[in-house]
């Protein structure tokens, strides 16, 4: 057999496997239709006829509805789209300062061990505190404008991601850290070539917990006043037993959060090249 | 005593190392073991299986501390990692999200080296270690042989004062190891620096090293023997094992070395410390 | 027509910049607050008023205390706390003369429940313990010969979770306004046990008016920038008398169509006609109102109680005097 | 030298470390003091002349008065035993559900590729729902009971722990599950003995900000309608314009949580024997 | 064609196994291999560092799949991981969670043998390998050495019908190499189960193997030749190698196993190599 003939195997091969990746991608996503289906038709079916149910819990033709008056007439208090804008510019500053905050007090205090001993109880003690209930203190504080949301958006962005950074830089092999030591690494080229590099896939985790938090934190940050985003829209809908205009708010919402999940995921694969692809296993 | 020459490269004086092990027993892993490599010495380390050389160099290299005694290295005292010592781990140390050619790198960017000038005598070096053409491989793409000559470049790129090697040919076929073990005695022979070796193969061991050190079998290990090998220099490692002066010496120090290995296996093998904790 | 909020009363724009912090802007016991800006009576004065919606009307005050908004839509009782906390607000304006609170009982607690002299021993909804409603209710309770302690009062807030307590028995009765009333009576659940939509209503219970929803400030704010407040009396003002000459359907026709979304135009017509009578006509406080509302505050609120409050201080009738 | 010597000086050595390791403790608590003190220190100073700041932000000295209150007196709604004991129950019995879903479903689907691929993204979709507003409507479905606290403490627990679950599972050193494979171990053998060992520091790490969120659960169901526990009293507190209350009660539900996290330490320390005493770094 | 006879123990036919690298080349590791171990054959495979050899090993152990050609064990096509094959990486593989006897009682533990007699048997195992007095230790507080063999018990303590090994023996000594070998060929003799050997040391290979394979250099490794080793059997590891037949068959393969090493070292070291990706 000549090294041509073995080609045209291996090619063969590996259209085989392709085809079958396409056949599996197929049977996966008609498996998350039949799921989406019978959720919603479900749910549609056992409310529809009870008036009261409709009122109280929703429908989904009714949310479907709402979203199309939103998106073709606006809103009450706007456009749509200002109100995504302005939710998810809180979400996202108090995402980017959360993040880079919890990284950096993780990092650190992962590798300075007497800053661990000396701030990781208060660190504990601001964790246990109910942070919803401190964004009422930093609207007293900062005001209705965008301040005080971003704060809130911060301190329920900071814990995740702060304890994934911590137990990430404890987790990096010491043979690592001992090598690039005695290849004349500083403290600071070891924290920025070994233990990021290292800890990337506990931070990368965190973050896909931590921006659903982020929009949390926007959301009850409009819940305490505001006068655009979608808490505000929320908010009235609950005030008008608006079960629709709540759930097509959520909706917005998780959209919205998909296409920050995609990025974060992007962010992942081209961070983690490095890796075997067996290791990075099935994708999220 | 040596004090008033030029201290000796390095220096371990009564040195005991013990390991709390789970049982709360301590596992007296060295004890009092004297060892001084003179600057630009070559030495080499045998010893069965388990005895306690690995953890001799960590201790030179400063990872780890010892229970009592001194080491001291250009005769400052060790405390914390020592620059200008290199250390080749026994296991792959290698950072998996570097390239081949990052890694080897490191060392050198790692002090300032700029950064064209670091690629390029990386590239130098990983042609020596017989990878050219895997510059952009990442480590998981590599076999285990290659892995460890990965490590070996960077080691060696940093031109340290001081190297440490533990087993660093094992896993490498007897041609590449022959052709490694002439580029680090070429290397050697052009700084001179001081070199601890660790190794299992005997002939190898003889071959490169100035003298060779015999532990003994461990627990609470120390240093058996020490033989200096006189063999002329510069040596062809492939040519010198037929060299009758080699097998002398050879036949010398394994006796010393056999018994300690016996000692080593028929105490682990004991059924009676079958059921002992340690 | 909502710009981004903005804190403190520096002006520029177009007109003088005010921000109004409302506890739940859709309710049509705050419905003057809305329908102002949707006809259009902030612009006529000269004024770009922002309305900032709340959930609670004490967290409202406690962020203009801080200086965070200028106004607050929400219970007078609010500057008669906070009087007794050493902190001087005062009404503007006076919107509601009725509480515009509905005492609602669940269908199965018919044959037990007439009056709040049958409460003893069970669960009243509140919207929040240290609320307007919690010293409501205790105040009905005391008065009608329970006393307030031998009750259970369960914050429920109001919407789908007081429906959702009433639904589940945790509740036997809980105090609301609309639109929960109408919803919750709309799907059979529960009876009305006493109405505090109408003047005579609550005088029945309560023993006089009780001036509920208004415009406050700081008197601070009041003597620094009486002009401003002027504007805005002026606006409310001209509010509550068209309301008085318009339907249920003229104010649905203004109201934003989210605002009856939920349970339907029609029901919130109805809501509407059904107690037009709690709003002020004139926006002047009524004589009475004051001390009613200082007893019930004075036999249950810990910030109130023994201390002596000067009524007179905690609201004017001046700017709507001066109203045109 | 004797053996006998040699073992002298170890000893020496062996205290010699010891001492240094308690004068390194006594440094660390003065430290931490001196934070403590410079902290409520300025707070009281800043705050205590100025009647109006009081009254928003309260004063240290206040919240101590009202805690001395509170446990000698008791709460306006009952004993803070049973206020801290309700609001307890809710939370742990949350957290525990929370976390045993959110660990079954994140090793389940980092170790089934075609679950991850079907579930991932309703997970997702999932984790972007404000869960807080799901508050409400736990209640409508549910009551006032204990079950809609325990939901919504569920909804914000699951999150954390399912994506580090399922990332530590995918982490878990493929070499060590084929090594387990090739000596025979069927997949859940794999799973149980060689994933959930491995991954178990990811879980441990979520457990942390997890209580936290926990908390902040039982708390929010609590302001949703209840007759007792610590969000019950925080309500009150903020209803009669009572910072010093508001805080109070956060200083006892840190308490609470910090010994929830020494029981959680405790657990980390015993299942991570196996590991070198260094590779487990600073401890928080 | 053998069809008729009772299969191979492992048959690899027209094997090719190609890797994606990230510059998105391929890189073919080895092209057409085919290779026949026969029922309680010993066969062991050497060649140039980073030619395929551990590739070869999972191929046949199931973990991965070859672009083309068929892997077959018993006869059937192989298929993910095969019962009844027993594979001891080059790395580290033992579970660092468990003590040193759970690590060897886990495959009879997976297996459902009783808890008593799976840890009876372990330590038995244990003993053999020289490890006595090491059972409750973890995997971080062994050398080496020591892990190689608790790696090695965790195998044999199976009784595989298919044993894979890739370079077991490397991180030992030569007195413990010989004495596991021993040991190796004992248990070996017992069940006759099919073996494949990686090795560097070519007189390893030949003191125990039946068949020694060289392969060529990669890329596209595949078969260069096949050596019998017809030496007589009980063989002692460390007397076989002063046999004349020994050294005779020594000599065969070197030339073999030389030729392609110098290629593998020439091929990466050439300097033009220096600018290629792969
Ligand atoms: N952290 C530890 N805790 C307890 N014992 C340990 C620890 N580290 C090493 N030891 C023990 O110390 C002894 C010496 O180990 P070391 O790694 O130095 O051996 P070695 O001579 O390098 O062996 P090899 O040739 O197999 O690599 C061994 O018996 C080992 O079990
Ligand atoms: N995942 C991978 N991606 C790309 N190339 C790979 C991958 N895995 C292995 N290779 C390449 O395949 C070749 C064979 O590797 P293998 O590990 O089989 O070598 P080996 O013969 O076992 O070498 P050694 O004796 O050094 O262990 C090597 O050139 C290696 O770089
Ligand atoms: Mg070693
Ligand atoms: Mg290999």
């Amino acid at each position: 057999m000549t090294a041509q003939e073995a080609q045209v195997e291996v090619t063969a091969v590996e259209s085989a496997h392709r085809r079958a990746a396409r056949r599996h991608r197929v049977l996966v996503h008609l498996t998350q239709l039949a799921v989406l289906v019978v959720v919603l038709g479900g749910w549609q079916l056992t409310v529809q006829d009870n008036p009261r149910s409709v009122i109280l819990y929703g429908v989904p033709s009714g949310i479907l509805g709402r979203l199309t008056t939103w998106v073709t007439e606006g809103t009450a208090i706007g456009s749509l789209g200002d109100q995504i804008a302005t939710t998810l510019e809180e979400a996202l500053i108090g995402f980017a300062i959360g993040t880079a905050l919890g990284i950096v007090c993780g990092v650190a205090l992962g590798r300075v061990r007497f800053l661990s001993e000396v701030f990781g109880p208060f660190i504990k003690v601001l964790n246990a505190i109910p942070r919803i209930v401190l964004g009422a203190v930093f609207v007293l504080a900062f005001g209705l404008g965008i301040e005080s949301k971003i704060l809130l958006v911060i301190v329920l962005v900071f814990f995740g991601v702060f304890f994934n950074a911590f137990q990430g830089t404890r987790e990096v092999d010491r043979n690592f850290i001992a090598n690039a030591g005695i290849l004349g690494a500083s403290r600071w080229q070891v924290t920025s070539q070994v233990v990021l590099p290292s800890a990337f896939t506990w931070i990368i985790a965190s973050l896909h917990v931590s921006f659903g938090f982020a929009l949390i934190g926007a959301i009850v940050g409009e819940f305490l006043g505001a006068t655009s985003g979608l808490g505000v829209l929320i908010k009235q809908a609950e005030g008008t037993f608006d079960a629709n205009g709540v759930w097509a708010a959520m909706v917005i919402m998780a959209v919205v959060a998909l296409a920050a999940e995609w990025l974060i995921t992007r962010l992942e694969n081209r961070l983690l090249r490095w890796r075997p692809a067996q290791l990075a296993g099935p994708d999220l | 005593m040596r004090a008033e020459k030029s201290p000796p490269a390095i220096e371990l004086r009564r040195v005991t190392k013990r390991f709390t092990t789970d049982s709360g027993a301590p596992y007296t892993a060295l004890r009092d073991l004297d060892l001084t490599v003179d600057e630009g010495e070559f030495c080499a380390v045998v010893g069965p299986t388990g005895c306690g050389k690995s953890t001799t160099l960590t201790l030179v290299s400063g990872l780890e501390r010892p229970s009592a005694g001194s080491v001291a290295v250009h005769g400052r005292p060790v405390d914390g990692i020592t620059p200008g010592v290199g250390f080749m781990f026994q296991t792959d140390a290698i950072l998996p999200w570097k390239s081949v050619v990052d890694n080897v790198s490191a060392g050198p960017r790692f002090r300032g080296v700029p950064k064209k000038e670091a690629l390029e005598s990386a590239r130098d070096w990983i042609r020596r270690v017989g990878l050219a053409g895997f510059e952009d491989r990442f480590p998981h793409q590599l076999s285990g042989g290659m892995r460890k000559r990965v490590a070996l470049a960077q080691n060696l790129i940093n031109e340290p004062r001081v190297i440490l090697m533990d087993e660093p040919f094992s896993a490498l076929d007897v041609q590449t190891r022959a052709k490694m073990s002439d580029e680090l005695l070429a290397l050697w022979d052009l700084t001179r620096p001081a070199v601890v070796f660790v190794t299992h193969d005997l002939e190898e061991a003889i071959a490169l090293a100035d003298t060779v050190v015999v532990l003994t079998a461990g627990p609470a290990a120390t240093i058996k023997a020490r033989f200096r090998v006189d063999l002329p220099r510069p040596r062809v490692v492939q040519e010198i094992r037929f060299d009758p002066r080699f097998l002398d010496i050879y036949h010398q120090i394994w006796d010393a070395l056999r018994t300690e290995v016996d000692i080593a296996y028929s105490q682990s093998t004991r059924l009676d410390d079958d059921r002992r904790a340690s | 027509a909502s710009q981004t909020a903005s804190g403190g009363s520096s002006s520029g724009g177009p007109g003088d910049k005010v921000s109004i912090m409302v506890g739940g802007l859709n309710k049509q016991i705050y419905l003057p607050f809305m329908l102002a800006q949707r006809l259009g009576y902030y612009k006529d004065q000269g004024l770009d008023v922002t309305l900032q919606d709340e959930g609670a009307g004490v967290d409202a005050t406690t962020d203009m205390v801080a200086g965070k908004v200028d106004g607050v839509g929400g219970f007078y009782d609010h500057t008669i706390a906070m009087q007794g906390l050493g902190q001087q607000l005062e009404s503007v304006v006076s919107m509601l003369t009725t509480p515009g609170e509905v005492e609602l009982c669940r269908n199965e607690v018919k044959d037990q429940i007439h009056s709040p002299a049958d409460w003893k021993g069970h669960n009243l909804g509140i919207t929040d313990v240290g609320s307007s409603t919690d010293f409501l209710t205790q105040f009905l309770a005391q008065k009608n010969g329970v006393d307030p302690a031998s009750t259970h009062r369960v914050g429920v807030q109001s919407g789908a979770t007081l429906i959702g307590a009433m639904q589940h028995g945790n509740v036997d009765c809980a105090m609301t306004t609309e639109p929960t009333v109408s919803t919750l009576l709309a799907t059979g659940d529960a009876y009305v046990l006493l109405d505090m939509r109408t003047a005579a209503g609550t005088a029945k219970q309560l023993g006089g008016e009780y001036p509920a929803t208004s415009l406050y400030m700081t008197t601070d704010y009041v003597t620094k920038h009486p002009d401003i407040v002027q504007k805005l009396v002026n606006a409310y003002v001209k509010t509550l008398k068209w309301i008085q000459d318009h339907t249920g359907a003229d104010v649905a026709a203004q109201m934003p169509a989210d605002y009856y979304a939920g349970s339907g135009k029609d029901a919130y017509v109805k809501a509407f006609d059904s107690e037009k009578g709690i709003y002020n006509p004139t926006g002047i406080m009524p004589p009475n109102g004051p001390s009613t509302n200082l007893k019930v505050l004075q036999a249950f609120n810990p910030d109130v109680k023994g201390k002596s409050i000067d009524l007179s201080k905690t609201y004017t009738d001046k700017f709507v005097q001066a109203a045109k």
